[in-house]
């Protein structure tokens, strides 16, 4: 455990100072460095596979089918800065937009079916707090039994029905363009900017660098962990309902395995931007990047016909190569 | 405190009383549940998740996670259905061989990311999981194994044996008792309890947690790679689409069940084959009650937090620890 | 002082030990005699506790040879240290909780295979005849969970004892333990000297070393003072060596004036913690809280300032009873509390000193929820002025910083807010010496400027020096209260150790 | 094996030299089945490639690894990029596809719905192509059941999901036919079952019917899953003599119950005329040729003539093929 003897390390004192390190070092270990060369290098490469894909107007409408997770990840990152972590959004996609289906079906107008969406969000949200925060449980294995315990819920509403016929002034968010930017990338925009100066600027993004830091040292410094804490359950849960009726606004209809298995592909986004997975450290910059290195990726492969059985395989080593990769930075910056 | 110890000790008591109430109460509702016939049906349903929760008890008592089995499962089930359909002249025990073999270099895959960068288990083979299923397409080239590639003896595994009882059902039995003894009468296998129990003291007192821990999750592949045979045989065919899929969360809801505590340490063979059991039971009596399957799901996760809470609920030494304020 | 003939069974030369970039031992020589029972002396962080984890294989020395029984040994791990027959027995004791207490005593020892069979009754049988060597009741089927500090104490001696060691190390094994209990180990130690084993012996209580220690080392701040037969020592002269200085000029002459009652607890009870804590603290004055490791002083600190509230009692600030829910109930009553354990309940390691230091005190950096950077810049450059932090800049992680450094950026999160009570949890534990003296200034002067401050320290020189009354705790409960005048090392320990000789089983937290 | 990882390299290959493969123009065509790894699909691929080969068309498969509502798209976008002229797909969704399709339309590609349709959803796709008169599933299967049990005794059906559309359709027709049809008076319906097409919970369901229902004489599975999980379990149970299975099956899968009698005899239609026929239907709609209105006929050599139905739907054969010990050894998929 070399964390905890450079702990006892810390504890049994020393003597000088070391000196700060120069900028450019401090520049070169920024989480979101590595994933910028990606996204060049990614770029570059797809470009080559196939001549199709260098097209501005089809990589945006290709990532229209990642940026729903994308603003997820977005609040998934917050999340595990703080130090925890939630599997369960992509399950909380599926059950909010069956219930918004539901309640819609049951002869609601769209507004109420909406609000009942973002309030079960929330709910669920507040459920996986209450475990994590209440009853003091791992989120890791807590949001692994919300993640089969919400997507079980969402095939009982829905069975394999898709549930559909919304009215057209609800279907298709994202064919409504502004220039050539489709209107969830104007979403995912906006939201990264808004996120992104929450954490960086205001005394609640700091609390949470200083909470996934330690945890116990921001308890004594009177920060409130457990109410921080329950607010990110919450805005997960929130930003998944949004990210659930961005789905079916997409879809035009909604059925219990929308989203699945999304919960790998915003673990993915977040590490591959540099987020550290045992909190403490991360950026909505970083995050930010790796969504287009994730679209560019996945775009790239489809449109050169690579076939799934590599895609599956190339998103897999993904996720443990970056992980590994800001680790060993971190491990690296820490000597 | 001393209830804190009789809880412990009463986990596997209480895994057969809800084992024996859940049955009483199905069979008021439809007394055919309560028939010899059920219990063959239960019998035949649990081998394929015995084998592999054996495996997953292991990775969860050394206070880790395997997600990626199903995977396993599935990759080792293929790569065994190729040997049969290609070389139908070898002779059986090969695609045994290559099962068990190809399911524990997996593992040893996990362990050996999950022991080097220190990275949690639970996202590392969340990334295998869609790796290996990766890799599992490309060695099969997306075709599957159909049913009349699998060779006869292979499918009556499902079926007889000398004694009368499938054996699937022997196999996994014996598996459980090997696991027991394992577990009980070897040093290693203490070391896995240790190394659950406190992770930071294990080192300190001399146990080798990076070869422990690889071995556990190779054992868990190996065991989820013996799993795959038995799904050939009790299916009869394998699909790299199918095969697998979703599994993994059938395994842990079984050893939950089964009282194996999620922050490593506790746990009992008997109690995990009690939670297997129980989940047998459950998957047996929703198709007789006439539940639809779409409960299944929302069933495993619902049981997954209630043996959270349960377990948290005896570390802290009983509700009002639960309930006491402050950091633990 | 070694057996002519023999030669030392361990003999170190020039161990020097860093972690990140820290030199916490420097270039130290020792021999370790066959037969022969050593104190490792020291204050807290002078590199005792790192030493003897360099022999038993927890740390690695960065510099330096260690030779056993004449040659050269490498110890890299604690498996090594096992299979050369070196065992640790740890400060704070290492158990299982899940495995039994038999399992416990035997668990991870080296010799062979892994697939070896483990033979239950044998365990049981070892166990059971361990226990009775050393005098305790303790039923060994039963898992460790729920076992007091003291009987995991004895069963971590026991373990060292079934390991067939020839060099046993006790990290200060006696801190929890009854004077009785104290006894039956020192006759055991006695017994295993006499077959010729070694061991080390590290501990503040100079009377035990007495009683056992054929020769005492003295270290001070990561180096090696000196190696002498313990008679050829008085008490003053190891005090001298240890602390570098004559006690006599830490003693803060108090000029300030003690005034109303600002913190009054009473009844204050946290079953398994602490029961029945009653006391108050003047304004301007200095209350030490004394008493042994696990005795529940930190629980009752953490405690008062909301961190684990206790469930029954009352907490009166400045006469007016107060709800302390949680840490920032505490803040808003001006109580500010620096923790004993600052690498993990202190310091954002990570995080920049500015951020570090002003971590308390969110309304003052950000008044509408934003930061401002020039105001943050302002506030932590001013701290760093006023508490001499020597750092390279303000944005440079705390963790780069020395540990008497981070103490300073703790204290000054603190003092920025202003509190009218403050509680200091061994605030000088592992600080280098000249920035101790330093501290004692500093908590003088805040008492001298009418704060409340309760001082709870395990360094009785240091709790002699400061305060102005002494309360001496002990498994959970307030057993003195001594003034200035009468209170002496001798009345603090009497009151500290547990006298009934039989542990209360409640009594089980580490403080 | 060999075949299929060629096709692989060759696609690779044909897709990085695109640009310059096609002086002559051919007409560009993609085939996105449900998922990836399921042999039904691997036949109507073949046919598609034979198709082709004769016609001279580009043709192109991608599909997605698991058969999710949406999982589909991010393929069919990227094959709209590519320029494909013809998107030939069976659709995991009846309608999470349709803003997809639309626009695919509105820029000329023609949209094939293959194997399945998509109910209400008619006017989001140009055309269907349908392996066999779906009507006549129903009645058909309770027949090949009945001639096996002397039309008498208890039966039941194990279907998909619950909520699955073609097997509902079936199923309300094996109802009706059961009912109205004095012929199977004597045969009795005793339950349905959803095994979900999920193997395990397919078996355990058959299981389940088999405790159940001690005098149960037969069971009809219309889906490929069941039909295999009945099959296995009447024989694992050693009832093979007194419960009968029959339903849609792929041969392949089928095979070993045939030969070793568990099973006499189950139905299906021929997926690889379905990929023919929409090479051919395909081809000619784009080069004008044909015109995709109702009563055009169409002809495809190995098939002969095809008539366009109402809404578009094309029937590759009009009645299902029985697979029994005689003839099974002629089919390989």
């Amino acid at each position: 455990m070399s964390a905890s003897e450079q702990r006892q390390g810390v504890n049994q004192a020393g003597r000088e100072s070391a000196a700060a390190k120069p900028r450019w070092k401090i520049l070169l270990v920024r989480p979101e460095s590595v994933t910028f060369v990606l996204l060049i290098l990614a770029t570059i490469v797809a470009s080559h596979l196939s001549p199709f894909f260098a097209d501005l107007g089809f990589i945006l409408e290709s990532s229209t089918y990642y940026i729903e997770f994308a603003i997820v990840a977005l609040v998934l990152t917050l999340v595990i800065i703080a130090g925890e972590i939630d599997l369960s959004p992509a399950a909380m996609m599926a059950l909010t937009a069956c219930i918004f289906g539901t309640v819609l079906k049951a002869g609601a107008p769209v507004p109420l079916a909406m609000a009942a969406s973002l309030v079960s969000g929330l709910a669920l949200g507040a459920f996986n707090g209450f475990f994590v925060t209440v009853l003091r449980l791992p989120s890791i294995i807590v949001t692994i039994g919300t993640l089969i315990l919400y997507r079980g819920l969402a095939q009982v509403l829905a069975g394999d029905k898709s549930i559909g016929s919304f009215p057209s002034w609800f279907v298709g968010i994202d064919y409504r363009m502004v220039g050539i930017v489709p209107v969830p990338v104007i979403i995912f925009v906006l939201a990264s900017i808004a996120l992104g100066l929450f954490l960086g600027i205001t005394i609640y993004g700091r609390q949470i660098y200083q909470i996934g830091t330690s945890e116990m040292a921001a308890i004594h410094a009177g920060i409130r962990v457990r109410r921080i804490k329950m607010g990110l359950f919450l805005a997960s849960g929130l930003v998944s309902s949004i990210a659930g009726l961005m789905t079916a606004s997409r879809l035009g209809s909604v059925r219990y395995d929308l989203a699945s298995g999304g919960e790998l592909t915003m673990v993915l986004i977040v590490m591959l931007g540099g987020t550290y997975i045992f909190g403490g450290r991360g950026s909505i910059l970083g995050t930010f990047l790796a969504t287009w290195l994730l679209v560019i990726i996945a775009t790239g492969m489809t449109v050169a016909n690579i076939a799934i059985n590599a895609q599956l395989t190339v998103m897999g080593l993904l996720l443990i190569v970056s992980i590994v990769a800001t680790n060993w930075i971190y491990a690296r910056s820490q000597r | 405190m001393s209830l804190v110890r009789r809880l412990a000790r009463a986990r596997e008591a209480g895994i057969l009383v809800m084992l024996v109430l859940f049955s009483l109460v199905v069979g008021l509702i439809e007394p055919r549940f309560l028939s010899g016939e059920t219990v063959r049906i239960v019998l035949l349903a649990i081998p394929l998740i015995m084998v592999a929760a054996m495996g997953e008890m292991m990775v969860l008592l050394a206070r880790h996670v395997d997600l990626s089995i199903g995977s396993i499962l599935g990759f080792s089930a293929i790569a065994a259905g190729m040997v049969f359909r290609d070389h139908p002249e070898w002779p059986l025990f090969i695609g045994f061989a290559v099962a068990i073999l190809s399911g524990a270099a997996l593992g040893f895959v996990n362990g050996l990311i999950v022991t080097l960068f220190r990275l949690p288990s639970i996202i590392v083979t969340l990334g295998t999981l869609s790796l290996y299923r990766g890799l599992l397409f490309i060695l099969s080239g997306s075709k599957q194994i159909d049913p009349n590639d699998i060779p006869e003896p292979i499918i009556r595994m499902a079926q007889t044996s000398p004694f009368g009882i499938p054996w699937i059902v022997i196999i996994a039995f014996a598996v459980a008792l090997a696991t027991w003894l394992f577990l009980t009468f070897t040093q290693v296998g203490r070391q896995i309890y240790a190394i659950g129990s406190n992770p930071g003291a294990a080192p300190l007192r001399g146990i080798r947690v990076v070869p422990v821990t690889i071995l556990v999750f190779t054992l868990s592949g190996a065991l989820a790679g013996l799993a795959g045979i038995i799904y050939a045989a009790r299916f009869g065919y394998v699909n790299p689409g199918i095969t697998g899929v979703g599994f993994e969360f059938t395994v842990i809801a079984a050893v939950v069940i089964g009282g194996v505590s999620i922050n490593g340490g506790i746990g009992s063979v008997a109690g995990t084959m009690l939670g297997v059991l129980f989940l047998g039971a459950v998957q047996v009596a929703l198709p007789i009650l006439g539940v639809s399957g779409f409960w299944q799901n929302a069933i495993y996760g619902g049981i997954i937090l209630i043996a959270l809470v349960i377990d948290r609920t005896v570390r802290a030494g009983g509700i009002r620890g639960l309930l006491a304020r402050g950091t633990a | 002082m070694s057996t002519p003939g023999t030669g030392p069974l361990v003999a170190a030369r020039g161990i020097s030990k860093s972690f990140g970039g820290v030199e916490v031992l420097r270039n130290v020589d020792l021999d370790l005699a066959v037969g022969e029972i050593h104190a490792l002396l020291g204050e807290n962080g002078a590199g005792k506790s790192t030493f003897a984890k360099i022999l038993a294989g927890v740390h690695r020395p960065t510099q330096g040879t260690i030779s056993l029984a004449g040659s050269p040994v490498e110890i890299g791990s604690p498996i090594d240290a096992q299979r050369l027959g070196i065992t640790l027995i740890h400060q704070e004791p290492l158990s299982f909780p899940d495995l039994s207490v038999a399992e416990n005593l035997v668990i991870g020892q080296a010799g062979g295979s892994p697939l070896k069979r483990v033979r239950w009754s044998e365990l049981a049988e070892n166990g059971k005849r361990l226990m009775s060597l050393l005098g305790v009741a303790i039923d060994v089927r039963q898992p460790m969970r729920g076992l007091s500090i003291a009987d995991q104490q004895m069963v971590e001696i026991a373990r060292a004892l079934a390991s067939d060691s020839r060099l046993i190390i006790m990290d200060e094994p006696t801190a929890a333990l009854t004077p009785k209990e104290v006894e039956t180990l020192f006759v055991i130690a006695r017994r295993l000297r006499a077959e010729g084993r070694t061991i080390v012996f590290i501990s503040h209580r100079l009377e035990e070393v007495r009683a056992i220690c054929d020769r005492v080392t003295i270290f001070r701040d990561g180096e090696k003072i000196e190696t002498a037969p313990t008679a050829s020592l008085s008490d003053a002269d190891i005090i001298r060596r240890m602390i570098g200085r004559p006690l006599g000029e830490f003693i803060h002459r108090g000029t300030s004036h003690v005034g109303a009652v600002a913190l009054s607890v009473s009844g204050l009870t946290l079953p398994g913690r602490f029961e029945n804590i009653s006391f108050d603290v003047r304004k301007g004055e200095i209350v030490g809280l004394g008493g042994l490791v696990g005795a529940g002083r930190t629980d009752v600190a953490r405690a008062i300032f909301g961190v684990a509230p206790a469930a029954s009692g009352s907490i009166a600030v400045n006469g007016k009873p107060v709800a302390i829910r949680e840490p920032t109930d505490a803040i808003a009553n001006g109580i500010a509390f620096v923790p004993e354990d600052r690498a993990i309940a202190g310091i954002f390691r990570t995080l920049s000193v500015e951020s570090n230091i002003t971590a308390a005190v969110p309304d003052r950096i950000a008044p509408h929820g934003l930061i401002r950077r020039a105001a943050e810049k302002a506030i932590g450059l001013e701290q760093v002025r006023k508490l001499r932090i020597r750092l390279a800049s303000l944005r440079q992680p705390i963790g780069e910083l020395s540990g008497g450094n981070q103490q300073k950026a703790i204290l000054a999160r603190w003092l920025l807010s202003e509190p009218e009570i403050l509680i200091l949890d061994e605030p000088t534990r592992g600080i280098d010496i000249g920035v101790k003296a330093e501290f004692y200034e500093m908590i003088g002067d805040l008492a001298a400027a009418g704060r409340a401050i309760l001082l709870i320290s395990s360094e009785l020189p240091e709790l002699l020096a400061l305060s102005n009354r002494i309360l001496v705790m002990c498994e959970g409960r307030l057993t003195a209260e001594i003034p200035r005048a009468e209170a002496t090392q001798e009345a603090i320990m009497q009151a500290a150790v547990p006298r009934s000789g039989v542990h209360s089983h409640s009594a089980g937290a580490a403080a | 094996m060999l075949r299929n990882k060629w096709m692989l390299v060759a696609a690779l290959g044909a897709s990085l030299l695109t640009g310059a493969a096609y002086a002559a123009d051919p007409v560009k065509i993609v085939y996105i089945p449900k998922n990836t790894g399921n042999p039904y699909f691997d036949s109507i691929i073949k046919g598609f490639e034979d198709g082709c080969k004769k016609l001279g068309c580009e043709f192109t498969t991608v599909a997605p690894a698991t058969a999710e509502a949406t999982s589909q798209i991010p393929f069919l976008t990227a094959q709209l990029q590519r320029g494909v002229d013809v998107v030939a797909i069976s659709p995991n969704s009846p309608d999470a596809l349709n803003q997809v399709f639309d626009r695919a339309r509105s820029k000329g590609t023609i949209i094939l719905s293959v194997n399945s349709d998509m109910p209400g959803n008619e006017d989001h796709r140009d055309a269907a192509i349908l392996p066999v008169d779906f009507t006549k599933t129903g009645p058909s299967q309770v027949e090949l059941l009945g001639s096996q049990i002397g039309y008498e005794g208890d039966i039941a059906i194990l279907s998909a999901t619950t909520d699955a559309p073609d097997q509902n359709v079936w199923i309300a027709a094996m109802k009706d036919t059961l009912e109205k049809d004095p012929k199977y008076a004597k045969m009795k319906l005793v339950t349905i079952a959803y095994g979900d097409d999920d193997p395990q919970k397919s078996t355990t369901e058959a299981e389940a019917l088999l405790a159940n229902y001690p005098n149960l004489r037969g069971i009809i599975s219309p889906t490929t899953v069941g039909v295999a999980a009945a099959a296995q379990v009447v024989e694992t149970a050693k009832k093979a003599d007194k419960v009968k299975v029959v339903g849609l099956g792929t041969p392949n899968q089928m095979r070993r119950f045939i030969e070793n009698g568990t099973v006499d005899a189950f139905q299906l239609w021929s997926p690889y005329n379905e990929g023919l026929l929409a090479a051919y239907f395909a081809v000619g709609v784009k080069n004008g040729t044909i015109k995709n209105e109702a009563g055009t006929v169409v002809e495809v050599p190995e098939l002969g003539k095809v008539t366009i139905g109402d809404k578009s739907v094309l029937k590759t054969q009009a009645d299902l093929t029985t697979f029994d010990k005689k003839n099974i050894g002629d089919f390989n998929f």
